[in-house]
């Protein structure tokens, strides 16, 4: 029997693998990819309390973490792309600086 | 006073980089590339795909024509002529015969100078067929190209009949031609001509008035008629800037003088009007190639040639309109050896393939494969 | 009841899997024969009678050669990607109704593998699995050409993806359901093809059909004229044999689906019309091959035809005409649906 | 059963394909685990019953932001690999522990959830929400949460216009 407790704990290990690739890599692309899998954690607690409870909200907010990851994509890769036709890295090391 | 390595160093590193700088993309086009034509290479820098320089390379059909035509007898040289232009062999063999027979002051008979605009008109309109063929197939319109090379098999199966050859024709003498037209040849030419005027109206019907077609060529590769003049086009790659230059009228040579023809001219100086006007040409051609043959002169097909043919010392340059452009032979006769001295050509798919680099700048790669087709060269003639 | 929930699902699955193989397979032929015809040819005509038996040849031919894995190129993923391309295209058929249930050996057995709930929207997101095939082959190739292509290839593909999508909303709100079945069940309950009730839709539908399935006029990513063959330069044998039945699979998987969204899917010519019932002695999944092969003469026919797109008009057609005219038709749609 | 193998394997496949994500070195690579970790979760929520959300999770996600990466990952074109300048002053292994603290915070969560017992029970076999999953979300997005979802549409937009800022050279 699959209790919600699987899914939690589940959930938490790809959200502590995300958090680990966020410390501890320093290529900024990996850094957003590891982002993407804690905000892919956040929604597999979402949606299993969703089945749990039967109510669709969980679904819905499931939707919306998708529609804020797709913006922070986005915004995020442009800037990767700006920083690095300056700087030709992507090391995040490097991105001391708050100006160009 | 060039700049040297040192200097081009030091500019280097003087010019500041722009702020939002994207790694260029060097792209070596060719030689092995299906849409340069043979052997042309073009090495593109790109940004995106957008063209910010070129360099054309060429030289790899180099045979050295012109030296070695300066070791065979006069009439051996014709064979070799065959070989630069080998879409419009004919056209070369007229040029040349017409230059040595400039340079002995022979006079050709009526009857040969007929033939000759006839079969240097067959060949504009094969010539203009392999162009229509493979620049259509380049802007990805596949089927004109088998509809095109249809009619390109007919005029190389008359050109068979006349002399044997489909390709390499070797179909004129100094001072005329070596055979006359075959019996009923004639009908079969003015047979073709009917079909072809019908076929040209198939090709504006898949092309001129496309939507896609337009997009692709209107606007693309403008040049201006003196950027034209200056950089020394020729043929309808100058006449689709909108100049009415065409040898054929401004220096009649063989018949034209007495055919009635027009020269079609663009408006623009795009891809657009520079296929307009070879599309004209085929009409033109028809019409040339039907007073030709309808008013052929009875008579000899050869004048009077001395058996060992040996010009006068002395130099001359003659250029006649092959379907690229102007074809010119300059040769150098010492007045004492069977060969010529010295052996030039000015070839115009050389000299039209200067404008290239000129023209595909700020285009996009797929522009470029139009443009190279839009010039219409032969890497044979280029190269020699 | 092993019976109806495994073995029948299986073998349909099976025969669809064969039947598409094949029916690429001799795609194949059809594409070469059509444009031979076209350009006053005959095409292949040497293997078997009137060349039927070329694609064999071919297949024979492409599995005998030489598998080139460039030295440089990530081989992992260079393995990978005509896998990539080829999975989606096969999976898609998992949710296409070639056929009402009918009775076979005393069982009502559905002409279709499945009917899932949100099944245009599957069909709609496999597909946009098998553009990373593109993208990874051109980069994996290590090669100039290739790359250029599959940046060429994603771009348009994404653009045409949203175009097309928004044809499908508005084809989803005609409908009021995603399921594949219901929505020919819908069309016929209306007694009309979705086509006439949405022609706009339907015209922006094939034509960001064409550009998704990379076919001309928008073949420019694979364009031999200018980047000599696109992503699959590199490629040879099987692997290169991968992208080519991918991308005619392709073809009759957008044939097919546009056969289900607008001209009825099974149905027969005027569903409603009692006049015409003699028709329904042809049986309802010929009707649906029919239709579907009519689409693919049609790409073939636009194939010989036309000339190609440049990439950056390709883009502008798509983002600034056939994006807004969808978004259109949108707005139009819930107008009239509203006031209805 | 049938339901916990298929559990088991799905989540093997999603936090096998996380770790590779994350300690992959080339870019490529990891932006192809990250797909497939997508694709594994999609699985998950078809698991749940949410259809809806197993799609637009392929279609957003793994057909849509995951293939801007690979763009940029391609665009980006590195001569010198990412990690090699080390920063002297970083510490990565202070950023692990943290790690480790949140996972140990979580999995405090977790045991303490397990105590007190789960208020309703899973019947999801055959309900609406399984059934008309499409319907209902749809309806929940229009209805309750209108203003939500328009604000997500706004955001979208921003982030449109944001990024075609960025990305162009000059405007």
């Amino acid at each position: 029997m699959i209790t919600p407790t699987h899914y939690m704990v589940l959930s938490a290990a790809l959200f502590m693998i995300g958090v680990i690739g966020v410390m501890v890599r320093r290529n900024i692309i990996v850094i957003f990819m590891s982002i993407e899998l804690i905000l892919n954690a956040v929604n597999i607690n979402l949606v299993a309390f969703s089945y749990q409870l039967q109510n669709g909200i969980g679904q819905v907010f499931a939707i919306f973490v998708i529609a804020v990851a797709a913006a922070e994509a986005a915004v995020g890769l442009g800037i990767i792309l700006a920083f690095y036709r300056n700087k030709e890295t992507i090391n995040i090391d490097e991105m001391s600086v708050m100006r160009w | 006073m060039g700049v040297g390595p040192h200097e081009k160093v030091k500019m280097e590193a003087t010019t500041p980089r722009p702020a939002f700088d994207t790694e260029e993309l060097v792209i070596n086009m060719g030689p092995q590339h299906p849409s340069t034509h043979g052997v042309l290479r073009v090495v593109l820098r790109l940004d995106g795909e957008k063209v910010v320089d070129s360099d054309v390379i060429i030289g790899y059909l180099h045979r050295g024509i012109e030296k070695l035509s300066e070791n065979r007898n006069w009439t051996q040289i014709i064979l070799l002529t065959d070989r630069m232009d080998y879409i419009a062999a004919a056209t070369s063999n007229v040029g040349y015969c017409q230059t040595v027979e400039k340079l002995m002051a022979l006079e050709v008979p009526r009857r040969a100078q007929y033939i000759r605009t006839a079969l240097c008109e067959l060949q504009r309109i094969a010539s203009h067929c392999l162009w229509l063929g493979t620049h259509a197939m380049d802007i990805g319109a596949m089927t004109v190209f088998l509809y095109a090379f249809r009619e390109r098999e007919l005029i190389l199966d008359l050109f068979e009949e006349y002399c044997g050859a489909r390709l390499t024709y070797n179909s004129m003498r100094i001072g005329g031609l070596p055979l006359d037209i075959p019996s009923g040849w004639d009908k079969k030419v003015l047979a073709f001509c009917d079909i072809q005027m019908q076929k040209v109206d198939e090709y504006e019907e898949l092309l001129t008035n496309n939507r896609i077609w337009l997009e692709r060529t209107r606007d693309i590769g403008v040049i201006s008629a003196r950027d034209a003049t200056a950089i020394g086009l020729s043929g309808p790659a100058l006449r689709g800037s909108g100049v009415p230059r065409d040898i054929r009228k401004d220096e009649p040579y063989a018949a034209y003088s007495e055919m009635k023809f027009d020269v079609p001219i663009g408006t623009r100086g795009d891809t657009y009007d520079r296929y307009l006007v070879r599309l004209e040409e085929f009409r033109q051609s028809v019409r040339i190639i039907r007073q030709a043959i309808e008013g052929l002169p009875e008579g000899p097909i050869i004048g009077k040639v001395p058996r060992l043919i040996k010009p006068p010392a002395g130099e001359t340059y003659h250029a006649i309109e092959s379907p690229k452009g102007e074809i010119g032979f300059f040769i150098v006769s010492d007045g004492k050896s069977t060969n010529p001295y010295r052996f030039r050509v000015r070839p115009p798919s050389f000299c039209n393939l200067q404008a290239l680099s000129r023209l595909i700048k700020g285009h996009l790669v797929a522009d470029v494969v139009a443009l190279i087709g839009s010039i219409d060269i032969v890497l044979g003639e280029v190269d020699r | 009841m092993i019976i109806d929930t495994y073995v029948i699902p299986l073998l349909k699955i099976l025969i669809v899997l064969n039947a598409t193989l094949v029916g690429v397979t001799f795609m194949v032929l059809l594409e070469r024969k059509v444009i031979a015809w076209v350009q006053v040819r005959l095409g292949p005509m040497r293997v078997g009678p009137y060349g039927i038996l070329q694609p064999i040849a071919d297949a024979v031919k492409l599995l005998l050669k030489e598998d080139i894995t460039p030295a440089r190129a990530d081989k992992w993923v260079f393995t990978a990607a005509p896998i990539i391309v080829m999975v989606p295209a096969l999976i898609t058929f998992a949710v296409i109704p070639f056929g009402p249930a009918v009775r076979l050996f005393g069982r009502d057995v559905p002409l279709y593998i499945t009917d899932i709930n949100v099944g245009l929207l599957y069909i709609v997101s496999v597909a946009s699995i098998g553009v990373y095939g593109i993208i990874l082959g051109g980069w994996a190739s290590n090669s100039k050409y290739p790359l250029l292509a599959s940046l060429r290839a994603s771009a348009q593909l994404i653009s045409y993806e949203v175009a097309v999508t928004m044809t499908l909303v508005s084809l989803i709100m005609t409908a009021g359901t995603l399921s594949m079945v219901k929505i020919v069940e819908s069309q016929y309950m209306a007694g009309v093809w979705y086509a006439f009730v949405q022609p706009v839709a339907f015209v922006v539908f094939f034509i960001g059909a064409l550009a998704e399935t990379n076919r001309a006029p928008f073949d420019m990513a694979e364009a031999e004229q200018e980047l000599t063959g696109g992503f699959h330069t590199e490629y040879s044998g099987m692997r290169f044999a991968l992208f080519f039945l991918a991308e005619y699979a392709n073809m009759i998987v957008i044939s097919s689906v546009s056969t289900t969204l607008f001209l009825g899917g099974w149905l027969r010519p005027f569903p409603n019309v009692a006049a015409l019932s003699f028709l329904d002695f042809v049986p309802a999944w010929i009707w649906f091959l029919l239709k579907t092969f009519a689409f693919l003469y049609v790409f073939l026919w636009v194939r010989a035809t036309l000339p190609r797109y440049r990439y950056d008009q390709l883009m502008r057609l798509g983002w600034k005409v056939l994006i807004p005219i969808a978004i259109a038709n949108i707005i139009v749609t819930g107008i009239v649906k509203v006031a209805l | 059963m049938g339901e916990a193998i298929a559990f088991y394997v799905i989540s093997a496949l999603i936090l096998g394909f996380a770790v590779l994500v994350i300690t992959t070195r080339n870019t490529v690579h990891s932006v192809l685990f990250l797909v497939l970790n997508f694709l594994a979760v999609a699985a998950l929520y078809v698991l749940l019953t949410a259809q809806f959300l197993a799609v637009i999770q392929i279609l957003v996600y793994a057909g849509g932001i995951v293939v801007l990466y690979l763009f940029v990952v391609m665009l980006v074109n590195l001569k010198r690999p990412p990690e090699v300048h080390a920063d002297p002053h970083r510490r990565s292994s202070l950023g692990f522990s943290l790690s480790v603290l949140v996972l140990a915070e979580l999995a405090a969560i977790v045991v303490y959830g397990r105590l007190t017992p789960a208020p309703v029970a899973a019947t999801a076999e055959g309900t609406d929400l399984a059934v008309n999953n499409v319907e209902r979300i749809g309806y929940l997005l229009y209805t309750d949460y209108l203003i939500p979802f328009e604000v997500a549409s706004m955001l979208l937009l921003v982030a449109m216009i944001g990024a075609i800022v960025l990305a162009k050279r000059e405007l």
